[in-house]
């Protein structure tokens, strides 16, 4: 972890944050990751020339909270929408706010061709492993035997198979720059997750390919636990879900 | 100038090139190639952006990123891809996007055939996606037309900030013209919506979500007054109208075919005349109904079951007799066939 | 750093959740009563003088409203 | 005047070659021109051929039904493409795949058999059959001076095939040649 | 039989159960996850095939590979969602599969509202897709109806192999009502071009590519024949036609707001009917043109910018007048909006 | 290698196939790819249960060669209308042919959520690294450096990355029991891909999972090489495409 | 006879469920009914309300615009509906949240404020202000008799939720009992 | 097994592509000067005695023309 992020340091409502209370539930983790995408923003001094893309999931407002220049894509296109973008215009530094739905879902090809490609982009994915939107359906990172509302008994691996294991896929595409799975669930984590986020946005800004930052997130109201409880929660899912920087070429 | 031959897909391709187009995205398929590789080879070289995408749907998307940040971009597709576009035309609608889209049209439904067709007229011009959106569509009937038309449609899309079609087929795309590259002057207009880097000013949002109360009722009325307003670029052309009893209609390179079948009645001494919507949304309702007030009767040729012959009879509401010769995709129809046709239509009773 | 201590600096971003008071190793925040616009319980600093400053709770927030200043 | 013309083959032959040179050539002799190719789904085998009209006037319709005639490089070409032609129509057609038997059950069309295929080879380029063949319908028609057909084809090639000009132009001589030795036996009506 | 309380898409899931349907292919989207939530529990229980896709792409196309197999399928989904299976829907018609298709409509364009909106109304009736193709459109106004309806989808989908779509909106997917679950007896039809195995019989084919000559033709003209023939399951719900000087027409579930302006007038004394589409493709042609021959007038209202109305113009051919009453999607529009523009019809001078 | 496919025997036109000659161009190793699965089919005995998906690629004719069912799915959706016709009816055996463009472009998402799921049914991928039916456009299988009418440069990896490796990504999912890279471009390695299908084919009928079989195939038109040079320049693409079993569960 | 009620309050009070149930008792009462939630895109925070409509006659439209009585149970919802409600219409208030001098600009309708949450609080169940919230509506309208919204619930709660039926019950007999024992001051105009 | 040979079975199917030819190890075939309905020059056998009946033509001719039997 870099110096800067480790110095003890007054804790400010971040510059980049629109006063505007977000309109997550109670104790969602949506809310942390866009604390540091603010931090991380301002830190490296880019508010001027970032360019965000929403995308449809419980973070589709994101513009309502973040002071930069946001466009919004269709469900799954982010990744895509990022892509034009920074070719269209390279100045700007691009990134992509997406869930597990929207990017591992319906936007798979999107997402893994950008990465494919090393578009100079950084995509942030919320895994919080249910649409959390629509109401909690089955995702392709539930985990097995977790009751979502289309598999009311449980996600049985006879018929969706195992939870897509993202970060792991994207690492092996020599285009991608940097990759991490992260967590917000404990505060040691959430500095790690910072500097992750920081080294996401370095792999654009030193133009060494696309960086990947995977959040590990809880989603008290679909997992039908209180905050605390699903903060712990998060722990299970790190089993599947190794809490790792998978790659980093920064 | 001197001319060169070029086929109706370069002379797309040329025209965004001449317009200014920065970046293209795009994905393989028949009958439109040569844009694509054609822009491979001379955007890189002026400092534009060529990127194949992985799917129409990235594509479009990509178009829609592009979009955004207030440069000139441009897709293009055949029929079967531009209905996988259809999820993003309908965003890029809402979020008030300039940008160029071109189908060269190939028969269909399904993976259908890749000949000539024009059954993708009620998807061009009534909205492939969901929601009340139109594209500003211009189809154009010659190569020459091709070139201006798609110059022309990028001014549009950033007149009204607005996503335009450039509705043609595999005829056109296809067939080698002469070519003058006449020299185009883009028109400036503010991109005060653009995202490009906050910079000094707070940041800006596309979005087409509206939650609040009577949000999106008010983008829908935007909507419509933009397509209201866009009537004012209507075009037609019009040809031998003068004397004419039964005006022929066709639109983009069918309606050569037409002209041809309607040279051949008029050397017969048969009072016909023609006329080719080039915008086909807006639809040139008001020269229509002009003709149907003088008392004109219509044929409605088209590669298709009948489509535009619809948009027709909305126009001159049930004034005059208009008459449907459609010829689903397969081969083309040959002048005669259409004279044929005109000389019963002359010869029936008017209803 | 003595100085640094924690700050309820935007109450009506506060959802109730808890996760402050939870992490907290000085257990200085508690969840209160009092609601907020919003309509939630709002987090109270309790022991205003145990804390140390440390930022946990302004890490843990979800919504913003803590500060450490 | 209005010439149209169809040229037909298997694909691989050159087809949409001779029938974009032949557009070219017209168009540097200052006429309206159209070139249509009919193309398959795929790149692969099939036959294949393309319409070029010329006119001095504005052409209308890029598509032709009975052509005014034709360029025939092989057998399913000649049985699809022949029965279309007009009466009185000129027929090119390759000696060198086709008998000039076929011809019989076709009366009262111009018949021009040339030995294409065997032209190019003996000129040592066994590909471009297609260029005889143009040549002897540019003799044959006189629709565009020869000239224009050459320099038509400079203006074709790609820089990088540029090598191919000589090749291409003598197999088309010998074409254009063949016609004008054989001129009063060559046509069979 | 005891009504139970359900939703609108509940009805929906319901009606396809007792249809018999074997396999539902979807993904989430509001305001129609009852649908999928409700099969999910209750298909497995029935030795059926309950999958949520990993997008509607995915859905439609799985859709297709089930439907070929003769089996009864479906898939349900919202607006952007439906405009991203367009290809599939003109694969799937040209292809001539049974299959059934809900749209749940929301607000648009672009992401746009979960708010009740008929803005999918030209998608839904002039084909979505690429070519000349239509889906055979059934739009409910009542939760019973939605029950029944889909159902009967299913047996038409089969009698015609084409697709079927029904086509209602967020209010009534989501709005509770009495519903009796009255036993459906599914009609059977001949299969024997389904893929089953070619055990005893050569290897059949489902395509859509035709590139022999006039094969892509005839493909077509038998799907024109097939929409024509369609024709006879034209149904509409008429009320108070009797007396009618104004006829107001509206579909879906805005047609219960659209009767109770109706009633309202009626007890005020103007004379005022109403006819409401249910098949919307085919449209009831006659029926509108057999009022309008009597001289009646039409006000069509519609939660969109103006679509069902051009239907109504084409049917009655400019015989009388047809006034539009859109409500973009925002607020629903109350009886008394509606009322009041009866009033002022009926007031105007005839054109 | 099984005993039954190495013994030395007699090689009859396969009965599965019809009589009909194939459209591709002279050379294409496609001809040879479909041979060997007519002989698979024929040797597991599954003609009369056989359910193909044919593919929008040179092997859209799928169709006019197999003498089994066999349904045309849109570009990109074999594995969709496979998963459709297999959860429809569990008893048929199930294929697609797809082409690279069809497979790792347009259709990745429906491809990995396809394998991801375990669906029980064999795709095989003709990889020739361009798109042939349109001409020889880039691929997302183009290896650096290849010209292709879209690239006339050659593949940048600066502008499109590195050839995505499919076998590599399917053989990590749990759901896939058979993944194998095969060549067709010498006697040896033909017997090789014969087994590797027939493998493939068993890992549905034995209820195993995804049966994935990626042929290395020469495109000589688009190379512009003759049949022989292409099928030479096969062994180049192996360098990249490791020729090779990455998962056998049978 | 028809009645048109608007329920509304903080997304988690519990909204749909009481507008859901009291439908339900009005179909078990044989009476057509309608019942439609108002929804937020996502499912967190904001308002919440439906409208339930019970009616003798056919219902046409689920959509109500000027309710004959509204069930409020948070300060927004208050400000957004009462407006609408029509003159001499019956709104019961959750006075534990809404102050009862809020009424005195609005004239001529007819309050009954309820300390729905303190009810449900003394009877344990801090969460089921709803129930006291409906009770009182029951009471104070007569639209349905109370047995039928006992019924309702049973036939609600699925099985797993059983153990929830007697809390219920407790609350609503709270709120149904608050309004007979007030009958006299608790409606004010 | 000696008795298995090559045969041109489908020279109609055949393209000319010469890789049946090559790989032969006996040189047996060759792609002579005929043409067949398609247009294409057709494969012949040149050596039919130096035939082993190895299949190797077989397996590599990707349009299924020969057999060995
Ligand atoms: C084309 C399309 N399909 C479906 C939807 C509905 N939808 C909205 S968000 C979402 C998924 C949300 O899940 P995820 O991406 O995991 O984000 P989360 O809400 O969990 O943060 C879906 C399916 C849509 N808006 N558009
Ligand atoms: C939606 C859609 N997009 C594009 C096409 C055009 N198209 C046909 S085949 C093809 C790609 C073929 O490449 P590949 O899948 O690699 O197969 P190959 O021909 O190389 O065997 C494309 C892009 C289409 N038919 N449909
Ligand atoms: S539904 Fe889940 S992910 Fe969405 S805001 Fe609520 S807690 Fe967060
Ligand atoms: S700064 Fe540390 S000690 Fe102080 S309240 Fe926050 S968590 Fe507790
Ligand atoms: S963590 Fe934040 S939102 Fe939650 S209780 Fe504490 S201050 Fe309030
Ligand atoms: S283009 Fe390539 S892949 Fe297609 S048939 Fe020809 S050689 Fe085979
Ligand atoms: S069987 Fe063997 S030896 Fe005989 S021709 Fe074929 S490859 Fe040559
Ligand atoms: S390999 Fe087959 S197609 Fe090629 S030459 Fe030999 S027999 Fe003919
Ligand atoms: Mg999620
Ligand atoms: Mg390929």
């Amino acid at each position: 972890m870099s110096e800067k992020s480790q110095k003890v340091k007054d804790y400010r409502f971040p510059r980049v944050l629109r006063d505007r209370p977000f309109h997550y539930c109670p104790g969602c983790h949506h809310g942390i990751a866009h604390r540091l995408l603010a931090e991380v923003i301002e830190e490296l001094g880019v508010r001027d020339r970032a360019y965000g893309v929403a995308s449809i999931g419980c973070s589709c407002f994101l513009y309502y909270y973040f002071d930069v220049d946001i466009c919004e894509a269709p469900h799954g296109r982010a990744c895509a929408a990022a892509t034009g973008a920074k070719r269209a215009r390279p100045e700007l530094v691009v990134f992509t706010y997406q869930g597990d739905g929207d990017f591992a879902a319906i936007g798979l090809t999107e997402s893994l061709h950008a990465a494919a490609r090393g578009e100079r982009i950084t995509a942030i994915m919320i895994n919080n492993t249910v649409y959390g939107m629509t109401g909690g359906q089955l995702s392709p990172t539930t985990l097995p035997g977790q009751r979502t509302t289309t598999t009311p008994e449980g996600r049985d691996p006879r018929v969706y198979g195992y939870p897509m294991k993202v970060a792991e896929m994207l690492a092996e595409f020599p285009g991608v720059a940097f990759c991490a799975r992260v967590a917000v669930n404990k505060p040691k984590r959430v500095l790690e997750a910072r500097e992750a986020l920081r080294k996401a946005f370095l792999a654009q800004i030193e133009d060494r390919g696309f960086g990947y930052v995977e959040f590990l997130s809880a989603c008290p109201v679909n997992w039908r636990l209180d905050p605390i409880k699903a903060a712990e929660k998060v722990d299970e899912l790190a089993e599947t879900f190794p809490i790792k920087v998978f790659k980093d070429e920064i | 100038m001197k001319p060169i031959l070029v086929k109706g897909s370069e002379a797309i391709a040329l025209g965004a090139l001449a317009a200014g187009c920065r970046c293209y995205f795009g994905y393989p398929i028949t009958p439109q190639n040569e844009i694509p590789e054609l822009l491979a080879r001379e955007l890189p070289k002026r400092g534009g952006v060529f990127l194949q995408a992985e799917s129409e749907l990235a594509a479009a998307n990509m178009l829609l990123g592009a979009a955004s940040t207030g440069v000139r971009a441009m897709t293009s597709s055949s029929s079967p891809g531009i209905s996988l576009m259809a999820e993003a035309f309908s965003y890029m609608a809402a979020l008030e996007l300039p940008a160029v889209v071109v189908n060269v049209a190939r028969g269909g439904p399904g993976l259908g055939g890749i000949e000539a067709s024009q059954g993708d007229y009620f998807q061009a011009t009534k909205g492939a996606g969901h929601g009340d959106y139109h594209f500003l569509v211009l189809s154009p009937a010659s190569i020459q037309e091709a070139y201006e038309l798609t110059a022309r449609a990028f001014d549009l899309a950033e007149k009204y900030r607005q996503p335009v079609m450039i509705l043609t087929d595999a005829l056109l795309g296809q067939m080698k013209e002469p070519l003058i590259l006449r020299k185009i002057k883009p028109r400036k207009y503010p991109k005060d919506w653009a995202l490009t880097g906050a910079k000094g000013r707070p940041g800006r949002v596309l979005r087409s979500l509206f939650l609040g109360p009577g949000e999106l009722r008010s983008r829908n009325e935007l909507l419509q007054k933009k397509y209201r307003a866009m009537r004012r670029e209507v075009r037609v052309e019009s040809y031998l109208l003068e004397g004419a009893e039964l005006v022929v209609s066709a639109f983009g390179s069918l309606a050569r075919i037409v002209k041809e079948a309607v040279n051949l009645a008029r050397e017969k001494g048969y009072p016909v005349g023609f006329l080719r919507p080039i915008t086909l949304f807006p639809f040139p309702e008001r020269e229509f109904r002009k003709l149907a007030e003088a008392g004109v009767r219509f044929l409605v040729v088209e590669l298709n079951c009948g489509q535009m012959v619809e948009d027709v009879r909305l126009s001159i509401c049930g004034s005059t007799e208009v008459r449907s010769l459609p010829f689903p995709p397969s081969d083309l129809p040959a002048p005669e066939d259409i004279y044929r046709e005109i000389k019963r239509c002359l010869r029936s009773p008017r209803r | 750093m003595a100085r640094l201590k924690v700050r309820i600096s935007f109450p009506d971003r506060c959802k109730g959740c808890g996760l402050c008071a939870h992490f907290c190793p000085k257990e200085a925040l508690v969840v209160g009563r009092n609601r907020n616009v919003q309509g939630y319980r709002v987090v109270e600093v309790v022991a205003y003088e145990k804390c140390t400053g440390c930022g946990i709770c302004y890490l843990m927030c979800p919504d913003v409203v803590l500060e450490v200043k | 005047m209005k010439f149209e013309v169809i040229l037909a083959g298997f694909g691989g032959q050159g087809i949409l070659f001779a029938g974009n040179l032949l557009a070219q050539a017209g168009m540097e002799a200052g006429l309206q021109v159209t070139f249509l190719p009919v193309y398959g789904p795929e790149m692969r085998g099939g036959t294949c051929n393309c319409t070029v009209v010329l006119s001095d006037r504005e052409i209308a319709s890029p598509v032709v039904t009975r052509p005014k005639a034709l360029l025939i490089m092989n057998r399913p070409s000649f049985e699809k493409f022949v029965p279309c032609l007009v009466r009185g129509g000129l027929a090119v057609v390759n000696r060198s795949l086709i008998p000039e038997e076929c011809a019989v059950e076709f009366p009262g069309r111009r018949f021009l058999f040339v030995p294409a295929d065997d032209l190019a080879e003996e000129e040592g380029h066994p590909g471009l059959g297609n260029m005889a063949a143009l040549g002897a319908l540019v003799a044959a028609s006189g629709v565009v001076p020869p000239e224009k057909v050459l320099s038509g084809l400079k203006g074709l090639l790609p820089p990088e095939r540029k090598h191919l000009f000589e090749p291409n132009r003598k197999v088309f001589r010998r074409g254009y040649e063949f016609v004008e030795r054989n001129s009063s036996t060559a046509v069979r009506r």
